[in-house]
């Protein structure tokens, strides 16, 4: 029997590459774990790069699709390459599990039964960081953000669960790179705490000219999930240490399925993991679960059901998907501490949001 | 001669569809239509920057003006709310083209204006500076999706057409693609072509023989804005999608890079560069995921090799073997 | 008060730092008249070359050499490889070329390094921040960054404006044949000096290390700014290029620390900081349109 | 010093020079003409090494230097004062002549800054000037000066008088005199037939890529007719 | 005789150089006027003021009656103004056909025509021919410019010029460059030229000056210091050290 064949469209090549990379080797290494098999399914797993162009992606999308003859794709990194795919791929009658872009479009009024989503909705990665300031019993907070869609999404999710004062509220450039007028303006300010959302390579130089600025032991910082990832901590180093971050897993979670997916990712990459990886590991492991129940992609409508009931172990614990098939789960608020060999690590502190879904459930009409 | 040839090839051209049916290949369907759409882009920017001799590397904008024209109108059309609370939208496509390239040729009329008081590297510059502008304006429109889009839920309706067929589509964007170039052919070789293409080789000459330059670079500027405008209106069509993307300064790299490889200055130069950057980008993406480093590498080959792009390179070649045959 | 002058000073290290970069640009786009987008991949090569030996042998100082060498080396090859080929060619040819250099060498970079971003260290007696003046507080490594572009900026202008290597590579600009015939080996002369202009980025690279993220794409995301930098002081002008960079620097620092409070004097808040956003966002863009429809070729044309 | 024989040129794929010959012995003046694109500049390029010849062999101070790139031939000692100036325009007049200035075959009494000066002391008052700015003629003598600075053992002039006043032009020819009294090594390409006659030692004429007529002065007034037919005297 | 071109009080300074001071010049209706003068008089900065390539500082330029000091130079084209330029200005990637067809094609105007085919422009390219036909190029006329030698250039700029059927053309060195036979030959077409346009001429070749012109302008260091008949300029003193020099055999 051909293996069943499941399409990856994902992100490879320039500075956003190692999130595709850590999403792509998660996925295979479920895939491995169970011997080249998903829910007893043979499996192959076709991965194409899709450079950042939406363009790309959908010409993937379209091959994969029409000439490969697949029914289950996944693997999207960016919304933009998102949205000019999935409309197409959900049209077509195929399934798409998203396992990191989570835009709001998509979650609200154009979302379809055929589009799961296994990471988050774009906005609660930023609403966790609010509730963690709030928790933390900060009361005035300066926020910034690049000035474009996502970053004032960043800051009005943090505001909606902050609650408290905003000393100050910056929008960066889009490209910028450095920082030293913001930090002076934070001094200047001097707030409780800071929260600022830079994605990628922008973040690791915020983070080095705060600590620089020497404003690291100063004011402390909360931060949403993809300003510290393991690869951002590694690049920023010590500088890193003292920050909350807020996370939807973190390496420590006791459960089996972690304590699983950690050990094997260690032995087989020997790399740092990000929780782009565990979001790839829990695509494949989800897909598995449906794929146990139906033993394939024969019968779409009981595949669609069956990924719906999201029967499987979820190495960050609590997972559902909620009526727009974006997840229910769990918020945590980690602290990065300096780790044996003295680099930062994240260690998860408490539990923030209980069973959280998103803002855009009710728009969504299915 | 001439004309045989490129009638054979549009009668090539309008018979894939069936090949890549037999073939059960539809992908390359998807593939020639982008390839046909960035043909006409990268034909547009040809104009002015092969003939014209004004290197714009701020094309891009016009492109996504295009796209965002047709993305703009059908949310409006969608949620019943005129724009601007007087504009209907619509998802024609017999309105949406027009207006698309009306739109693309007022702001390429306007960044024209500003842009063409100055020249050579200069002008690259300014141009991408405006097109920059624009591309951060429109990350910040959060009605239209920012950074993340228009999702066009529909291909614009043509009537008696069902446009969500592929090939239909497909054959859509040939007949306008070749309209276009039939258009651009005449344009290059017509009056205001040859004057144009004097102003490239020297102004201060045109300007002795009674040229004003400036109006002349601004209209071929905004005829080429148009012709942008025009393929950033398909490819919104065909992708049901716009974004900030398609006018951000890489894509209008991509588009000089179309242009370059095919042959500057060659009616349909940047259209083989559109086909083989497209092709290249897609089949070596799928054979490795180290794909790029082919793609430098064969870059580098043919402009090291072949001075003068593809179009050199095939003339160069028909030329050795005809003098081989005789 | 305090502020001002802090952010002015952050206006002219961003300003530096820009010059820094774009030093070398302007000695091989600008002088000899190739426009060589691969300038970022050289900038990249340095900082991981660098970083790379600096993480092994646990020292800053050391990484420095071997930043330097590495993107002279790399500069050179490339020069001896590709870039020789195209002096006598279109401009567009050359970006056709080293656009596609910048594809081999990120990929090079990804095999190489892997996609992460990599950690770089700060040299110990410049971390954290000292008191210049009381109440400023202030990063030694931005002196550092201050001091190393105010001497590249003198020896620049130096060698070229004051020695017969500088006139050979200008009078090749325009005229290589020429050059040539009167008995100078031209072609060794830029190959030294697209060495050197690479050296220079290596040396950008490396210094901005510490300071922002060395990853597989950071040339790309810096060269804008450069060209900026480079047309806003005029084609070919290392003056020019100096003066921009501070000009930008200051004048992007300042927009982006001061002018959303200025406006929300005069208009309401949420829409003075809509405006103030949103023109110092543009802010690069805007000045260099500025200076361009005042001055069409720069503020310091060469031949003027 | 210099000798050519049977070369030939072309530019791509037009054939220009068929069979030119031309010999230069040390402390000669020897005067190259034609009518209007016979190939007197393209003679001058190969023998720069600005055109690889496609045949023929071009000997300088006993060596063969067809094939020889453009900086070698000069270093050998061949100076150029091209057609048409070819200043270098963003330089200032004064680095215009110092850039490549050389006294590579260490003359005794070189040429330096102050003796162009002295020659052309129009180009000292615009010493700061950038030479693109520069009118016509004082291009000229810049091109003149620029090509004197490197010593040449053999001094090229291609149509340098061209725009030049009467009275420079005089002065050139006396410079050009006096040169010769000293010794150097002179090709001159000019349209003043009258004074090259008196000038030259002896006469080359290319009609259409071939060299048609050698000899004197003297010659060419007694065979005035052919002459007359090649240029127009 | 009116005056095609009168020139009053023209100044233009380079930063501390004067190079027009204070110039007032007049050419007739069919008149050939010479401006001679040394290196660097201000010849060139002159004739560039008089088409608009660069702006005067002070002084005015009056073409057929109409004031264009501050006129852009197509305009001035659009008056009857022509010119040749002393360092050659072609369309090098054209042919010597394209190149004449080109002046010709501007001067019949409809050059906004976006769907017509130049090629079918019969007009336009019976005129070239025969322009092309009547100079010393007509060998050369599919020949790209960039392939022509010094000389035919100069002789290309002048057929261009003649092209535009210009009512004043102003000549910066035509004879530069020529042969002695192309000389001869250019002379011959500058005087039947003169039937149809006024020239203003500036040229370093005397035998040319001396056999064209109706008057001659003697420029030095900016400033006119002589005007008038052929003979009288010979034989003036301050012209004679000026610029001709002493009478002597080398010349
Ligand atoms: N770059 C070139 N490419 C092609 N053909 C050329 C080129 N330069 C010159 N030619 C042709 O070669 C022939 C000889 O030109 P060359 O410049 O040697 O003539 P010349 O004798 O110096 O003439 P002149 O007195 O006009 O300077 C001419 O017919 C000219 O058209
Ligand atoms: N842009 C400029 N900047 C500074 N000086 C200039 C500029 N243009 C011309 N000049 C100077 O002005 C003077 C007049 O120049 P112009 O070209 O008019 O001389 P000309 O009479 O045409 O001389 P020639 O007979 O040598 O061509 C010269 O000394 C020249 O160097
Ligand atoms: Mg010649
Ligand atoms: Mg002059």
């Amino acid at each position: 029997q051909d293996p069943l064949k499941i399409g990856m469209i994902t992100t490879l090549s320039g500075p956003a590459g190692y999130l595709g990379q850590d999403i792509r080797d998660g996925m295979l290494l479920a895939i491995e774990m169970e011997g080249g098999k998903l829910g007893g399914v043979p499996v192959e797993l076709v991965v194409e790069d899709d450079g950042l162009k939406p363009g790309n992606g959908r010409q993937i999308a379209e091959k994969f699709m029409n000439d490969d003859g697949m029914k289950l794709l996944t693997g999207i990194v960016f919304s933009n390459v998102a949205g000019a795919t999935v409309p197409d791929i959900v049209d077509n009658g195929a399934i798409y599990i998203s396992p990191n872009a989570g835009p709001s479009n998509l979650a609200g009024s154009e979302c379809h039964p055929n589009y799961f989503v296994v990471s988050w909705q774009n906005d609660a990665l930023h609403e966790a960081a609010g509730a963690a300031a709030k928790q933390l019993g900060f009361k005035n907070a300066f926020v910034l953000a690049p000035n474009y869609q996502a970053g004032k999404d960043a800051i009005t999710g943090f505001k909606r669960t902050f609650g408290g004062e905003i000393a100050g509220e910056i929008y960066t450039q889009l490209d910028q790179t450095d920082f030293a007028s913001e930090m002076a303006q934070i001094r200047a300010a001097n707030p409780e705490v800071v929260f600022q959302f830079h994605p990628g390579g922008l973040g690791i130089a915020f983070l080095k000219q705060y600590a620089q600025a020497g404003l690291i032991g100063q004011i402390p910082m909360v931060l949403s999930e993809p300003s510290t990832d393991a690869v951002v901590l590694g690049a920023v180093g010590e500088a890193a240490i003292g920050i909350h971050a807020t996370a939807h897993w973190n390496r420590d979670f006791d459960n089996a399925a972690n304590a699983e997916f950690v050990k094997a990712w260690d032995e087989k990459y020997g790399r740092p993991i990000t929780y782009y990886g565990s979001q790839g590991y829990d695509t494949a492991r989800l897909i598995a679960s449906a794929l146990a129940k139906t033993g394939g992609l024969d019968d779409i409508d009981a595949f669609r059901e069956a990924v719906r009931a999201a029967d499987f172990e979820s190495v960050r614990g609590d997972f559902k998907f909620g009526p727009n098939q974006h997840p229910v789960h769990d918020w945590y608020l980690l602290d990065i501490v300096a780790g044996p060999d003295g680099k930062p690590m994240a260690v998860t502190k408490e539990k923030l949001l209980d069973d959280y879904g998103d803002a855009y459930a009710d728009q969504c009409k299915m | 001669m001439r004309v045989l040839g490129f009638a054979v090839l549009v009668a090539a051209l309008a018979a894939l569809p069936f090949v890549t049916d037999a073939l059960g290949q539809a992908a390359w369907l998807a593939l020639a239509t982008r390839i046909l759409i960035y043909g006409i882009a990268a034909a547009s920017l040809n104009f002015i920057l092969g003939y014209g001799g004004m290197v714009s590397f701020g094309h891009a904008a016009f492109f996504g003006i295009g796209g965002y024209v047709v993305g703009i109108l059908f949310t409006h059309h969608a949620s019943g709310e005129p724009l601007f609370g007087v504009i209907p939208g619509t998802d024609q496509m017999l309105v949406t083209l027009p207006v698309a390239i009306l739109v693309a040729g007022l702001f390429a009329a306007a960044i024209g204006a500003l842009s063409l008081r100055t020249g050579g590297v200069q002008f690259i510059m300014i141009t991408l500076a405006f097109a920059q502008m624009l591309f951060f304006l429109f990350v910040s429109l959060k009605a239209y999706g920012g950074e993340d889009g228009i999702i066009i839920r529909r291909t614009n309706a043509l009537p008696g057409l069902n446009m969500r067929d592929k090939a239909t589509l497909y054959w859509v964007v040939l007949t306008i693609a070749v309209l276009f170039f039939l258009g651009l052919r005449r344009l290059i070789n017509s009056s205001f072509g040859a004057v144009i293409s004097g102003i490239r080789q020297n102004e201060r000459r045109m300007a002795a023989l009674g040229i004003p330059a400036y109006r002349y670079k601004l209209a071929a500027f905004v005829l080429s804005g148009m012709g942008a405008g025009l393929a950033g209106a398909l490819m919104a069509n065909f992708l049901r999608f716009a974004s900030p993307d398609m006018m951000h300064w890489t894509k209008s790299g991509e588009l000089m890079i179309m242009v370059i490889l095919g042959g500057v200055g060659t009616l349909f130069g940047p259209f083989l560069g559109a086909g083989v950057f497209l092709m290249l980008e897609t089949f070596l993406a799928s054979w490795s995921e180290h794909w790029p480093l082919a793609l430098g590498l064969i870059l580098l080959v043919v402009v090291l090799g072949t001075r003068g792009g593809i179009e050199a390179l095939i003339r160069r070649l028909s030329a050795l073997g005809r003098g081989g045959g005789q | 008060m305090i502020l001002v002058l802090e952010q002015i000073l952050n206006g002219l290290q961003y300003g530096v730092m820009l010059f820094l970069l774009a030093a070398g640009l302007t000695l091989i786009f600008g002088i000899m008249g190739v426009i060589n987008l691969a300038h970022g991949s050289l900038y990249m090569v340095g900082a991981y070359a660098g970083t790379w030996v600096a993480a092994e042998t646990g020292s800053f100082w050391l990484g420095l050499p071997a930043a330097l060498a590495a993107a002279a080396v790399t500069g050179l090859a490339i020069e001896a490889a590709v870039v020789r080929r195209l002096y006598a060619r279109d401009h567009l040819d050359q970006v056709l070329a080293t656009f596609a250099l910048i594809l081999t060498f990120n990929q090079l970079i990804v095999i190489g390094f892997g996609r992460q971003p990599v950690f770089t260290m700060l040299p110990e007696a410049f971390a954290g921040s000292i008191e210049l003046i009381p109440g400023l507080h202030y990063p030694p490594y931005r002196l550092l960054i201050i001091a190393a572009g105010l001497l590249v900026a003198v020896g620049l202008y130096f060698l070229i404006n004051r020695t017969r290597i500088g006139m050979l590579v200008r009078a090749g600009s325009t005229n290589r044949e020429m050059v040539r015939a009167l008995g100078v080996d031209i072609r060794l002369l830029y190959t030294v000096v697209f060495g050197l202009g690479a050296l220079l980025a290596g040396l950008a690279g490396y210094m901005a290390g510490p300071i922002l993220a060395v990853q597989v794409g950071m040339g790309e995301q810096i060269l804008l700014a450069t060209f900026v930098v480079v047309v806003i002081g005029g084609v070919g002008s290392i003056r020019g290029a100096f003066v921009a960079g501070i000009v930008l620097g200051i004048v992007d620092t300042c927009l982006r620390a001061f002018l959303p409070g200025l406006l929300r004097q005069v208009m309401a808040g949420p829409e003075a900081d809509a405006l103030g956003i949103g023109i110092s966002s543009m802010g690069i863009y805007l000045l260099m349109a500025l200076v361009l429809l005042i001055r069409p070729k720069g503020l310091f044309a060469a031949g003027s | 010093m210099l000798s050519v024989a049977n070369l030939q040129a072309a530019y791509g794929e037009s054939r220009v020079l068929f069979d030119v010959h031309l010999e230069i012995a040390d402390g000669e003046v020897v005067t190259l003409m034609g009518r209007n694109g016979m190939g007197k500049t393209t003679t001058v390029r190969c023998i720069m090494g600005l055109l690889a010849p496609q045949g023929g062999s071009i000997r300088f101070e006993g060596r063969d230097v067809a094939g020889l790139t453009p900086e070698r031939i000069a270093r050998l000692g061949a100076g150029l004062v091209p057609e048409g100036r070819q200043v270098f325009p963003t330089l200032r007049v004064r680095e215009n002549l110092v850039a490549t200035a050389a006294n590579r075959l260490g003359r005794a009494d070189p040429w330096t800054l102050e003796r162009v000066y002295g020659l052309f002391p129009r180009l000292k008052e615009r010493a700061g000037q950038m030479a693109g700015t520069l009118s016509g003629g004082e291009q000229q003598m810049l091109a003149i000066g620029r090509a004197l600075m490197t010593n040449p053992r053999l001094l090229i002039l291609d149509e340098a008088t061209e725009g030049l006043a009467p009275v420079i032009r005089r002065e050139i020819w006396h410079c050009i005199e006096h040169l010769k009294a000293a010794g150097q090594s002179i090709l001159l390409i000019d349209k003043n037939l009258a004074v090259l006659k008196r000038l030259a030692d002896r006469h080359y004429i290319v009609e259409k890529g071939r060299t048609v007529w050698t000899g004197s002065g003297a010659d060419m007034d007694r065979d005035a007719e052919r002459v007359h037919g090649y240029v127009g005297l | 005789m009116s005056a095609i071109l009168a020139i009053e009080d023209l100044v233009k300074c380079f930063g501390g150089l004067v190079a027009t001071d204070r110039v007032s010049l007049e050419v007739r209706e069919g008149e050939i006027h010479a401006l001679i003068g040394p290196n660097g008089a201000g010849k060139s900065t002159l004739i560039n003021q008089l088409c608009g390539e660069l702006a005067p500082d002070s002084g005015t330029i009056r073409l057929a009656g109409r004031d264009v000091t501050r006129v852009p130079t197509p305009a001035r084209v659009a008056l009857g103004l022509g010119r040749t330029f002393q360092i050659t200005s072609l369309l090098d990637d054209m042919s010597v056909r394209e190149n004449v067809g080109m002046a010709v094609q501007v001067r019949l105007g409809h050059n906004f025509r976006i769907f017509d085919a130049v090629r079918d422009r019969r007009a336009v390219w019976q005129e070239a021919d025969r322009l092309i036909a009547d100079s010393a190029l007509a060998p050369r006329a599919g020949v790209r410019v960039a392939d022509l030698s010094h000389g035919e250039k100069k002789q290309l700029e002048l057929v261009v010029a003649l092209a535009m059927k210009p009512r004043l053309l102003l000549l910066d060195e035509p004879m530069a460059g020529l042969g002695h036979v192309e000389s001869l030959a250019m002379i011959e077409m500058l005087r039947r030229t003169r039937e149809s346009a006024a020239m203003l001429l500036v040229e370093h070749d005397m035998d040319a000056v001396f056999a064209l012109a109706d008057r001659i302008s003697v420029l030095v260091y900016g400033k006119i210091i002589a005007t008038g008949t052929v003979d009288e300029i010979r034989d003036d003193p301050a012209v004679r050290e000026a610029y001709l020099g002493a009478e002597d055999e080398l010349c």
